[in-house]
């Protein structure tokens, strides 16, 4: 198993999630982050102070998927959440030893 | 034409016109002190519906990311149209005899001393003129920015700006004239509008409409959420509005006599019946009633009464605000779905809908049959065709030049933000700051 | 009997009814222009007490996803009782002859015109019945609203929405009546509540506890978190109490005559004082100030002071504040933890014990020796019997008709929602919408 | 001296003032109702300027950690400051006969009752005095109110009450007796304060300074963001402020007569035209114009107004607004960081520089030459003389008092939190509680 | 070392933290996320419009154990927070090659 | 490639920030956290209850790195973060398979 984790602009979400499901994810967990990276945050104002926010909203998407579908997976990501701007994000790849599906008990792939 | 409880409707002179102040000199009656203190405190109240009121109602409406956008636009255009009208405004409203525009006589205020007096609807009694300068100064800047909602989060700030300037002076301060005035083309003709439903929230409301139709839908509208970011606020601004409307509506009798009972019991009953229409009908059509939908029953209910306050019984103000709760549900819910057009905040649906119900029907239910104060000489056919054209001439020509501002705007300075600002959000694109931190 | 200024209480009459008018024909009083205004005035503050004050000072001490269901239940409540005030409410409550309930002569405000006028405490001093009948209706809605806080979180907006017809039918204008009409059994006994102590607060206060322990107590009362999501809210809501009491107190002089700078500055010390008692008990006993006890406590002494406040000297409010403060946050701190009830935001320990205090001590400081009015024949022994006589009576009753109200309810469709709606919030669950969005 | 109507001023005498009550016995003016309800009014829209109208404009500046403390500050100060007002604030200042401080004759509001009253700026016309005592309690506590903001996030709250009590007894007592009432040094020098912009405005500004100065910067003042955490807050506080300025501003009229339409106009005008300005500024120097800035134009233009919102000419008001718009701006964006102090809400930016523009240029712009009122022998330089005469006895006093102040409540209990504290956040370290839960 | 991320609902975490406690773990990281799997999410209604909004609140809980107590951890957080009704969540183990306190400098599974 | 996850106090991300960009760091993620660790939270007080807030805000930050800046980037955090005193936080390494710009499709440390 891996743990996918893509960092993405927030109103990519809910395209992502179509893609992803196509392939059979059937779950993922998302967060609101904040993220640095080669997209330039913009400055605000307030009084007499200027501030420049360095850190861009973005949404972090995780989902935990069995070997097989790994790659389709990753690919989709990419492909619905490019822009071809700065700012489009990331995807990473973790390996993952364990999943444990609460309500069942079930593990391994199958509790993905 | 506002009031008929006179058989013979007195204009609104101002006592300060040089010939008639010198017939009058020796008797020239003083504002009465209750009078003075009424008139302020609904000016106060009309202000207290802009800021916060209609700020809060609209801005908990939009996403976070347009927060100060919005509360920018209400803040600034009020400020803006409030330093117009002493200017220029006023003058051209409420001046000289024309009967769809007035004179230059009163240019930046000239000639207003604390002593000169403007007439009511009451002989003899008058009250300070600067007062009802100030009272007709929040009517003219709340107008202006009622229409900000329609095309809020996707419109520049300068383009509002430049907007609200010319639809101020080519469509609000006529209609105003003809409708309020006593020269004025519809005031002499009978149409009864108590407090503005064609000259406030018809008037807005069709250049709001016209506003989404030539501004076009926000990015993604129709498939990305564009849910209320905070819809406690949406309630703390539709509270305010239902609060400072008994200034706008009780505070459009000019004087406290023992008539505001009745607007003011017709304000507090019609809204209170809107609120349950609308949260009823929710409840039936879609299974669950919702603060959101309340908050909008009160302000459809507000709009509705506003032009027949002073002419209803108190069952027909309950008609009327359960009439117009449904309405407007209807048009904000099916309508505005089966046109198409994208009008953010439903100025239309809510403002332009509730005050052609309200306006219309107000033909109808001053009939002492369904408990009306009655008119002379009134019979409810040539009422209501008076009332629907009052109506159709607010509609026409308040499009007209709402069409013709925006597209002004857009050649002076463009009327939509870029791609971008719009979906990373105007308050940090445009305004250059944050509504929240952590 | 609310005042004794004059030494023959003057009995609530209505100048219009019939036979009255009649006799009076010729010398028929007209309303001050400026009583008309100050009671305009304070039904206005009265509605903004409520919305949106009352509202967020509940909404902001509920759970984030319990937000709206509270906002909404005020809102809707109010509207509702507002409705049912002008259909039946004031005949019930302020016509015909009875002891314990009126007559069904101003159904739907039959009879009633601009120049009928309702009696003040003063001989020929008149106010536009409408703005009575306005005035009147925000007190029975208000005081329904109240009840709500003690059932937050927990119970189906249509159970509330039953209770309410209910309770303010068989509760509500029968109390209003014995307390306030002039042929009422309390007035006639001369209990002294001048704004509505056992009226408003005990009466809900006593509904409010009886809700909580038929409802039950929140899941996971006592273990999970439940604090206020927002204490701003809460302040800003107590802060707007404040403001609108003014009207709710001073206006229930139902004139702008010099006796209300009395009840005026009773209402601005009492309060201060509270708030400077609970913030002070708060540091002493647990080590902390917190502004969601100053703000607590502004409405604690706010309660206290509303029947006693055209009684009082300013030292008997300072005193009267200080000891209100003190006492309700012992309500709220020792006395609920000891008896286990889960009233939500403390309508009992606040309303209904700070309003037992305040109608009780009325009777002790009202004495000359306290700085008080003083009362014709006078005695502290039997005006603390008369005035707990009123409380004891209020509690009996409001709470026995809470009871049955209640029962009815949960028969009707059930008092409470599930527990996975509860879990979840009622916002989602039951209004299908969301307070806050990022 | 707060205007010159009439030839010869009126001192501010006190109809109960045994001798003169003895000598009017027979022709004891009573209060007119209408003058009874605005002076009512105005009070509770001074309340409202507070509470929670200044709590939430600067509330909304600080960052979420320190919200309820700067709330707490605010609501426990405005209470404190009422109590003491009542106790001996009224008597130090509006009874005897010191040209800097009264007499204690009124401790505890001896000797008034219903029917004693207070004279106006006209003859024979007087009001409750019960209510001007409220309504003078408002100005001294919104002013101790407003010197918090200086100092906010970073100071003890017990540190803050010690300075509460010296600096009002100290500084604001005496410096109000000298510019209000008849005997009062600057009043006999004639310097023009209508509303109070030297006793409110410069007193709280220059106060805040000097904390600001004592207390020392917020650890990461420069480095470390400190942007407000809610913008929509500070847009409700200024609306607010803007709302209730009427009470504070035609309020100081005393009476209800139409000359409050000028200081009405004057006071909307000069706001609008203040929030222009200030955008306008953002817009041409930092290329955007924020909400932020637009709320603090408005509380630039309102406290610019104050002195002289009663002699002034609407143009006056639109010239010295938009003066005060920009200056304001330059204080905060320009003066604060060439000085180097960490004011933290800019009180002295905005109430000490604008409340010095507004009292100076009165002396200006009060010639009918710019359309103002005019005075008896005016010369512009006299008059600016006398101007600045009032502003810099203030600026004195209230600095030294202050300074000493401070240095009392540090000895006392220490002026700072700890570092840990100050980092964490006032709110749960101090007092225990967090403004928001999700 | 492990790094062991439980979903769960928002409500159970008092109850996992005393759970996991009594295991020795003496740190624990959360975050509030949203959650997608099998548990529908709601319909909401904002004047003409409906939201379908797919993603439940969930919160995340992270714990980096040493190995030896990888297993009771899981198996205690998985009985707390099971209701036996769908939105149970789940439990993930990854590896983890090492952790440090900052405070110390201490590291390895002394450092968790 | 390795996954560096740091639990630092709220008031050192800009620190942080700048620290780790020194070393080459060009991207992280920051999400705002709740941690419960050695720290003691505080007590919070409304109306008659108390309340034990167990979780301290914390900011967890992210950072995908090559192998090769690892132990700088490790040793760089903890530098910045460290006050001393209990609730400096933690710094996690887990490993990491796979990274991708979305953006351009780079993958491995290139897209880190
Ligand atoms: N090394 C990294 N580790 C963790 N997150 C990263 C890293 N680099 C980038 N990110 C995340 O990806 C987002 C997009 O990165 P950015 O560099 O701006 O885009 P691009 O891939 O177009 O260069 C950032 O906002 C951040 O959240
Ligand atoms: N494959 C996955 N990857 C990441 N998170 C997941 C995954 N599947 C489920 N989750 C998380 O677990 C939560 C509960 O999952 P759900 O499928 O609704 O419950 P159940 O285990 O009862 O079927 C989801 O809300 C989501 O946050
Ligand atoms: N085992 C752990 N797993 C995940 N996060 C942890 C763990 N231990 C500590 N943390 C995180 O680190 C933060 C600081 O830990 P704490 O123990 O308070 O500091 P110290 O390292 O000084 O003892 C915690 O608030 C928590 O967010």
């Amino acid at each position: 198993m891996k743990m996918i984790t893509a960092l993405i602009r927030p109103h990519k979400l809910d395209e992502l999630q179509l893609a992803v499901a196509r392939l059979g994810v059937q779950g993922l967990t998302v967060t609101e982050v904040m993220g640095y990276g080669r997209q330039r945050g913009h400055l605000e104002h307030y009084r007499s102070a200027e501030y420049r926010v360095e850190f861009v909203p973005k949404t972090r998407v995780e989902i935990a998927v069995g070997e097989d579908i790994v790659e389709p997976v990753v690919e989709a990501i990419a492909n619905v959440a490019r822009t071809g701007k700065v700012g489009d994000g990331k995807v990473f790849v973790a390996p993952l030893e364990e999943a444990v599906r609460i309500r069942t008990g079930e593990t391994g792939a199958a509790a993905t | 034409m506002r009031k008929f409880r006179t058989s013979l409707a007195t204009a609104l002179l101002l006592a300060a016109a040089p010939l008639i102040a010198l017939g009058q000199e020796l008797a020239a009656p003083v504002p009465d002190k209750a009078d003075t203190t009424w008139m302020m405190l609904s000016t106060i109240l009309v202000l207290l519906m802009v800021a916060p009121g209609l700020a809060l109602f609209y801005g908990g409406m939009v996403r976070a990311k347009n927060m100060l956008s919005v509360l920018m636009q209400v803040f600034v255009v009020f400020s803006l149209i409030v330093v117009l009208w002493v200017i220029y405004g006023y003058s051209l409203a409420f001046t000289g005899g024309g009967q769809w525009i007035g004179g230059f006589e009163r240019l930046l205020l000239a000639g207003i001393t604390p002593d000169t007096t403007a007439a009511t609807f009451t002989d003899g009694v008058v009250i300070p003129e600067l007062v009802f300068v100030a009272f007709q100064s929040t009517f003219a800047a709340i107008t202006t920015c009622l229409i900000v909602g329609s095309i809020a989060e996707r419109v520049k700030f300068s383009a509002v700006l430049i907007f609200a300037v010319i639809w101020f002076t080519a469509a609000y301060l006529p209609i105003a004239r003809m409708v309020w005035y006593g020269d004025g083309f519809m005031f002499q003709r009978g149409a009864l509008d108590f407090a503005g439903g064609t000259v406030v929230h018809i008037n807005a409301g069709i250049a709001g409409l016209v506003g989404s139709l030539v501004v076009g839908k926000r990015l993604g509208y129709g498939t990305v959420p564009m849910a209320p970011h905070n819809v406690p606020m949406v309630m703390i601004g539709a509270s305010l509005l239902w609060v400072g409307w008994f200034g706008f509506n009780v505070g459009s009798n000019l004087e406290a006599n023992a008539f505001t009972g009745l607007v003011f019991i017709n304000t507090l009953v019609a809204t209170a019946a809107a609120i349950l229409a609308w949260s009823a009908g929710e409840w039936i059509f879609r299974g669950r009633p919702t603060m959101l939908g309340a908050a909008s029953g009160a302000v459809a209910g507000l709009v509705a009464i506003t032009p027949s306050c002073g002419f209803l019984g108190v069952g027909g103000a309950l008609v009327l605000g359960l009439i117009a709760g449904f309405a407007c549900l209807w048009a904000v819910a099916k309508l505005k779905v089966w046109a198409g057009y994208d009008d953010s905040l439903d100025v239309f649906g809510v403002h332009a809908v509730g005050g052609i119900i309200g306006a219309i029907l107000t033909g109808v239910l001053v009939s002492p049959t369904f408990g009306g104060t009655g008119l002379d000489g009134y019979s409810m056919g040539a009422q209501v065709w008076t009332q629907t054209l009052g109506v159709l001439i607010t509609i026409v020509w308040s499009g007209l030049v709402a069409f013709i501002a925006y597209k002004i705007a857009d050649a002076a300075v463009g009327l939509r933000v870029t791609e971008e600002q719009e979906r990373e959000g105007l308050d940090t694109t445009y305004h250059g700051e944050r509504a929240y931190q952590n």
